[in-house]
């Protein structure tokens, strides 16, 4: 699935977006990207599943988009 | 009757320039329903983190995601206050201090819906529009954080 | 440190220009400690009495009074409010329908006080100042009557 | 003294000023224009007394400058 990073966690992970394959939920990602980024789970990131906040667990598949987003600043 | 809006493009790049809110008044001379607009401008402000001032900020968004948002909130505020119109111009990139960020503008028969419409327009979209802003300094950068 | 203000003209004769409003804001990109700037803006309205459109409002003022109030109002709402501006402009004479009549701005470091400031001034401005609207249809007026 | 009139106050007088001499406050001038124009007390109108509202009775002296004003429709 495409993993989008944004705002500072873009900095963070080095890059924009990843291909991840080897995960089926929300908390398999976190589990997966706090291993690869350790300093991400200090910034309190939130989820987006194909445009949707996810909020609790939910089943990940191939073709979902997911993204990464640190709270907002916009304005 | 129900209208069915388009999904609009709220991203400017760059500042928003002066001129073109000036411009966009001047649009609604022509519609004679109108007896008030409310507007706000977000500005950039040159804060200064540990004696370092910011001199502009930078930002990014995830926009797929966020003019859907926009326009759901958009939906909503239509749906909460009799408008005539509502527009919303956000930048993206660099914004130099001094230059406009964001310009929210609502527009009615009477002045209260303008003025309500506005105000919650501009809470919705720092809190749920995903924008980032980065303030970057002569030598550096931190990310900014808004406050509730 | 307490300043001394002085008691300005808010009085522009007709309608105020969306290109004023637009070189008003423009103004402002020299102060870098301003973050929000909240705006009203007051529009004649074709309001329809017994069938008859009006046409234009043609405004009146005891201007000494007025701006002695303006004055007063002005000195309480920077006291009330921490704003970096505050600028207000009211048309007299003969405004079209369509055009600007008035124009409240004022300029903040976060956004909360410009918009607060921004609303009571216009309810003040409002209820307070000797000001009066006639209402002008193509063959007779109305006096303006304000709903609070 | 000097009394003004404004907005429909002006229109009904037929006059934006006059120059009153008999009255000594501001219940007479009341009393004295509600003779002279009887469909000026239908509106209600607040009076100006050196720029100040006048509440209740005040007093009134030959140098006062007073204003007669209907009720405000600015904005």
């Amino acid at each position: 699935m495409k993993v989008k990073f944004f705002g500072q966690l873009a900095e963070l992970a080095g890059v924009a977006s990843l291909d991840v394959s080897d995960v089926d939920s929300v908390v398999a990602l976190k589990k997966w990207l706090g291993e690869k980024y350790p300093s991400m789970s200090a910034i309190g990131y939130m989820v987006a599943v194909n445009k949707k906040m996810a909020e609790g667990d939910i089943s990940l598949s191939a073709e979902d988009h997911i993204a990464l987003m640190p709270p907002f600043s916009g304005g | 009757m129900e209208k069915v809006r388009k999904i609009k493009n709220i991203f400017t790049q760059g500042a928003i320039p002066a001129s073109f809110i000036g411009d966009s008044i001047q649009k609604h001379a022509t519609n004679h329903k109108i007896g008030g607009h409310s507007i706000f401008l977000g500005q950039v402000r040159a804060d200064e983190i540990e004696g370092k001032p910011v001199e502009a900020i930078e930002y990014t968004t995830y926009e797929e995601m966020a003019l859907e948002k926009m326009h759901a909130i958009r939906e909503d505020i239509f749906a909460k206050y009799p408008l005539t119109c509502l527009h919303v111009h956000h930048s993206l990139g660099v914004v130099p201090v001094g230059e406009i960020c964001l310009f929210v503008f609502t527009s009615s028969a009477h002045r209260k819906p303008a003025i309500e419409a506005c105000n919650e327009l501009v809470e919705r979209i720092k809190a749920e529009l995903p924008v980032w802003g980065k303030e970057l300094f002569a030598d550096g950068h931190q990310w900014k954080v808004n406050k509730p």
